[in-house]
């Protein structure tokens, strides 16, 4: 029996998991505030780009945009498998790339900032 | 019919047949072992077993000290060369196990620990926490899925054993799945069923112990050896007969009657030793036949506590602290909770004596030989008279390993022997004994029924054949028995299918139970005195001029069995008395 | 002399008989303090002879007894009564294994996995018995104890979504032995249980839907065992691909 | 011969509509979906912010659509049940052993609570939610 190659992707899935059960919920109340006109002075211009231009707020906005995808595509495999579907290639590699597409956008958007 | 060809055939995969089938592989893993079992390896009974298995290991122990509690806690009935042999090879057996992975309990340096048990003079007996025989039986069945050579039948119901020439060339079994006949022709049988405790109606023993090898061989021709020696085990949950292990009073615990006073104290065990330092081989920490004796006196006297499942006393362990129990006895607390309301930790648990064990069984020797040619036998079916009168607790857990892996070896040994299958004759027999199972499947308009025989098979034992028997309760059970094996031919299946069939298997239990029975009766009825678990409130004493011997019986077909006694080997211990008063002076 | 009344709705199927499973409806007069196995012992010697399932120990620990109770797998030994009363409780067999016949199931492919998961101590030198026992502290003893108590009553895999969906899963129970193996402080072999528990059908088609624990009736928590095994099989996968001594035990 | 074993089939686009613990697990698994979608929405904050200030105004402008309003509402339940059901199980992956006994799993599990809500009031507060 081979040896299976989730382990690449299920590292960074435990990883967003955790990291997302533990920032995601409240990120979500504060663009919340903000979906009300009411963004909290964090979300002001230069709040933000002060954070962002940060190399340390870099690499928190990397991660945590980079995990969500790859906790997400991950578990989201599972998940439709259970809904029915069978076409877990196709499933794995669209998740997969949607992340991996995605992790290049944010490092390459945090770095122009 | 199918055949199925093997070196070696071992029926039963329990402890004892699991021992064997692995000695074999790996010794000879040319030779191709049929291990078969009317239950799922994992099944066994063996797994039930809580308390522990004997083995000298501490340096305060010694092998002759093993020897003594063995011997005298059996009332001198036990051969004394099977004790010697059985006490040397214990701890390296057990040794064994724990290199197969059991999870023994440990000592705080890592070495393997020991607790106290009844009976025995010195800590000796290793546990894995209170679930020791389903370790035991785990590691074992676990262990067997390494070996290629060991081909398991699982769910396979052994009927009868195939002899010819005097010699037994394999078994019968029914694939119970699909009803389908197979006949094993195997150049050596090694049976390994288990107990019997299933005759009596209130019993430690699970729904399989029903004694089918016993009474295989037993039919074949081979005598079945002290089968009067029924051992009562002194603390079982009311309701159901479950155990609560002997690790209790080992840890501490202490019966109590229904004024809270200790009464084994009047019955030859004391003196009183302080709560929660029990002292070995007196009050709580006496054989069973003892204590269970004793639950009868206080029963006469009434000083036992009535409940609706019959009349009980307390086991109390309040005094061990919840640390304690859940660490040492954690399955005893979820058994007492589950089963009976009753929460050890802050109550006493009510208990009774109930039916655990057969002292007898197949008729074998230190080699686990019967006397038939290539027919082997070993655990608690067969009677190698280690355990005589009364067994002690945690002796015959090391009894399935030491014996198990030495009937192996002789029936590989044997197979190995060139004797020539005779493959026509040993056909000719199965097809007889398949031509008994449809005869049984077809027949009808019996108006008799397996639960209703079953019921006074059990009934009569328990009143005739208990803890205290005399001439007339033990006649009338005899002749019950012989009444319940006539009516058995009234029976009718009423399931006439192929597949999973357990109509047509309690059938089959059913007689060989009823022949177990009266072996029971029949010995206990001759044998005129008292001795371990046989107690004759008509001969109280025990008779070492007329009795210091074996019963065997053997199989007259629809008649009694036939009685003859055998002398017990004695090498180096003269019976004496047996002493569990004060530290065993 | 019976304390309680409880209708039995206990599915029946015998495969020369029948095209399909049904259901049939039994009353039993029970005892307080009874499980569902009395109950079920009741109709097999007083009303039907004719039903079959697997029992023996009575007492929680030779893991024959599993079946669905009221849709939830259990073992009838120590599901109560008087859980049940005032209503028909259903009594089927494990879910998610073939019917064999009434609450018989067949168990074959349970077997053979657990085979496949190696789950017997395996060194790189054995010792010689004569030098005595392997040292194991109580604490190295603890690390794994709770997965050796587990009765193959095969709850969980009646109650694992994924087993459910996945047939070659290799499941909890068997999964979960080859991890109390690889925890023991005397075993070597987890890179070599590891081709099979590390394969797809090993931990990687487990979802931790966490109904293995939920329902497991000795609370062995294979759950946690498998969590615990796809951390470890993610840590040597690494290892091994970045050719870190790929073979480590 | 006679064997016939019945095999049960289970429909694999409904079986989790059976039985409640399985609708829960399923459930479990979709806030998933939320987290990654969410992940997205943060991309492209991120994308608005690198490219100015307005850009970014735009973004925040788009977050008060009807579309977004949604999103968040039905999200943030989501979100705070993957992170309940997340920290639940922690124990169970990894496990701490001091001495013999294990940490009993609450507190492993309460400890997870303790950071979570401490880390929440804290980013609330450096954003000037308070
Ligand atoms: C509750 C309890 C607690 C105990 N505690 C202890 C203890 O602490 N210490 C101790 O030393 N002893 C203890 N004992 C005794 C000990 O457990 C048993 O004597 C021992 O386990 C018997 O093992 P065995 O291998 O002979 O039989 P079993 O384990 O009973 O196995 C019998 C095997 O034979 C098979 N079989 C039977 N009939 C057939 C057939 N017709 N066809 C095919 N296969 C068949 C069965 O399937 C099974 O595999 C205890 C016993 C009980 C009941
Ligand atoms: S893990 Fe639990 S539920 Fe599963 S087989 Fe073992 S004891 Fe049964
Ligand atoms: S229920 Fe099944 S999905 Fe995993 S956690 Fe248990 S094995
Ligand atoms: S009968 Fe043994 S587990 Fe229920």
């Amino acid at each position: 029996m081979a040896k299976s190659n989730k382990p690449l992707v299920w590292g960074l899935f435990a990883a967003g998991g955790t990291l997302t059960a533990f920032v995601t919920p409240v990120l979500v109340y504060v663009t919340l505030m903000a979906a009300y006109g009411d963004p909290p002075a964090a979300l002001d211009y230069e709040n933000i780009q002060a954070f962002a231009a940060n190399w340390l707020g870099k690499l928190a906005l990397f991660v945590v945009i980079s995990l969500s995808l790859w906790f997400a595509a991950h578990r989201l495999r599972t998940a439709l498998h259970g809904l029915g579907l069978r076409a877990d290639t196709a499933i794995a590699v669209a998740g997969y790339g949607i992340s991996a597409v995605g992790t290049v956008l944010a490092a390459y958007y945090l770095v122009q900032i | 019919m199918e055949t199925i060809k093997t070196d070696v055939a071992i029926v039963g995969a329990g402890g004892a047949g699991l021992r064997a089938a692995i000695a074999i592989a790996e010794a000879r893993p040319d030779l191709k072992v049929a291990l078969i079992s009317k239950v799922y390896p994992m099944r066994s009974h063996t797994c039930a077993a809580e308390g522990g298995a004997a083995g000298v290991i501490k340096p305060d122990d010694s092998l002759e000290l093993h020897f003594n509690d063995t011997v005298g806690g059996g009332d001198w009935l036990c051969d004394q060369d099977v004790v010697d042999y059985f006490v040397r090879e214990a701890a390296k057996e057990l040794t064994q196990l724990e290199h197969w992975g059991c999870p023994w309990s440990r000592e705080p340096d890592g070495s393997v620990g020991v607790r106290p048990f009844g009976g025995m003079k010195i800590k000796r007996t290793w546990f894995a926490a209170d679930k020791s025989g389903f370790h035991i039986l785990h590691t074992l069945f676990q262990t067997t899925l390494k070996y290629p050579s060991i081909e398991r039948f699982d769910e396979y119901f052994t009927t009868d054993l195939l002899v010819v020439d005097g010699r037994c060339q394999g078994v019968v079994a029914i694939e119970m799945s699909s009803g389908r006949i197979f006949q094993f022709q195997a150049k050596s049988v090694i049976v390994a069923t288990g107990g019997a405790g299933r005759i009596f109606p209130f019993t430690t023993n699970g729904a399989v112990k029903t004694g089918d090898g016993s009474a295989m061989a037993y039919r074949a021709g081979i005598p079945l050896k002290d089968m009067e020696f029924v051992q009562y085990h002194p603390t079982g949950l009311p309701s159901t007969g479950i155990l609560l292990t002997e690790g209790c009073r080992g840890e501490g615990g202490v019966l109590r009657n229904k004024d809270g006073y200790r009464y084994l104290q009047d019955y030859g065990m004391g003196p009183e030793t302080p709560l929660g330092k029990p002292v070995l081989k007196t009050m709580e920490l006496g054989p069973r036949d003892r204590l269970s004796q004793a639950f009868w006196h206080e029963q006469q006297k009434g000083n036992t506590i009535p409940t609706k499942f019959g009349d009980c006393v307390y086991l109390d362990m309040t005094h061990l602290g919840e640390k304690h129990i859940d660490e040492r006895l954690p399955l005893v607390r979820d058994l007492s909770i589950s089963y009976s309301g009753v929460d050890p930790v802050t109550e006493q648990v009510p208990i009774r004596p109930v039916v655990h064990y057969c002292m007898g069984g197949i008729h074998t020797n230190i080699e686990a030989e019967t006397p038939m040619p290539g027919l082997y036998a070993v655990g608690e079916c067969a009677c190698g008279s280690l355990n005589g009168a009364n067994r002690l607790g945690s002796n015959s857990l090391t009894e399935l390993l030491v014996f198990g892996k030495k009937a192996a070896q002789n029936a590989m040994e044997f197979a190995g022997g060139g004797n020539k299958t005779n493959e026509s004759a040993v056909s000719e027999q199965a097809e007889q004994a398949q031509k008994r199972i449809t005869e049984l499947f077809d027949k009808s308009g019996g108006g008799e029924t397996i639960s209703g025989l079953r019921k006074e098979m059990m009934d009569s034992l328990e009143k005739g054949a208990g803890i205290y028997r005399t001439e007339q309760t033990l006649k009338e059970s005899c002749a019950t028995i012989s009444q319940l094996r006539k009516r058995y031919a009234g029976i009718e299946l009423h399931d006439k299918s192929n597949v999973y069939n357990t109509d047509l298997f309690q059938a089959l239990e059913l007689r060989n139970m009823l022949d177990l029975a009266q072996t029971v009766a029949e010995g206990a009825l001759a044998r005129k005195e008292s001795r371990g678990s046989h107690q004759r409130l008509d001969f109280v004493d025990r008779d070492d001029e007329n009795f210091l011997k074996h019963t065997l019986a053997y199989h007259q077909g629809e008649e009694t069995p036939r009685i003859e006694y055998l002398d017990v080997i004695i090498t180096k211990s003269q019976p004496g008395v047996r002493d569990y008063s004060g530290g065993g002076k | 002399m019976s304390d309680l009344q409880l209708e039995l709705e206990i599915l029946r199927y015998d495969p020369e008989q029948d095209q399909e499973p049904r259901f049939q409806t039994y009353s039993v007069p029970c005892q307080e303090e009874w499980v569902v196995l009395d109950a079920i012992n009741y109709v097999k010697d007083h009303i039907d002879s004719t039903l079959s399932y697997r029992w023996s120990c009575h007492m929680a620990v030779c893991g024959s007894c599993g079946m669905m109770i009221d849709g939830e797998p259990k073992l009838a030994c120590k599901a109560f009564v008087r859980d049940y009363v005032n209503k028909t409780v259903r009594i089927e067999p494990l879910a998610n294994f073939p019917i064999e016949r009434d609450l018989v199931s067949v168990l074959d492919d349970f077997m053979n996995k657990l085979r496949r998961v190696k789950p017997y101590l395996i060194r790189k030198e054995e010792k010689p018995l004569s030098e005595g026992e392997y040292r194991q502290t109580p604490a190295e003893l603890n690390k794994y104890k709770q997965y050796t108590l587990c009765i193959n009553c095969l709850c969980c895999y009646a109650a694992c979504p994924q087993y459910a969906l996945i047939p070659e899963f290799i499941g909890p129970a068997a999964l979960t032995m080859a991890h109390r193996y690889n925890q023991d402080s005397r075993d070597q072999g987890r890179a070599q249980r590891e081709e099979e528990t590390a394969s797809h059908e090993g931990v990687w088609d487990c979802a931790f839907a966490d109904a293995c624990s939920l329902v497991c009736p000795k609370h062995v928590d294979p759950a946690s065992a498998l969590q615990q095994m796809k951390i470890t099989s993610t840590v040597d996968w690494y290892l091994e691909h970045l050719g870190m001594g790929g073979k480590k035990s | 011969m006679s064997r016939r074993p019945y095999v049960r089939r289970i429909s694999t686009t409904t079986w989790y509509l059976k039985k409640k613990r399985d609708l829960v697990h399923m459930i479990q698994e979709l806030t998933s979906l939320f987290v990654g979608i969410y992940g997205i929405l943060l991309l492209w904050g991120v994308k608005a912010l690198s490219e100015g200030p307005e850009a970014y105004g735009a973004f925040l402008e788009a977050l008060t659509g009807p579309l977004s309003l949604a999103f968040h509402w039905v999200a943030f339940p989501l979100v705070l049940y993957h992170a309940i059901s997340w920290f639940n199980v922690t124990h169970k992956a990894m496990p701490i052993q001091r001495g013999e006994e294990f940490l009993p799993g609450k507190y492993i599990v309460g400890a997870h609570y303790v950071v979570w809500i401490g880390f929440s009031l804290v980013v609330l507060f450096v954003a000037g939610v308070f």
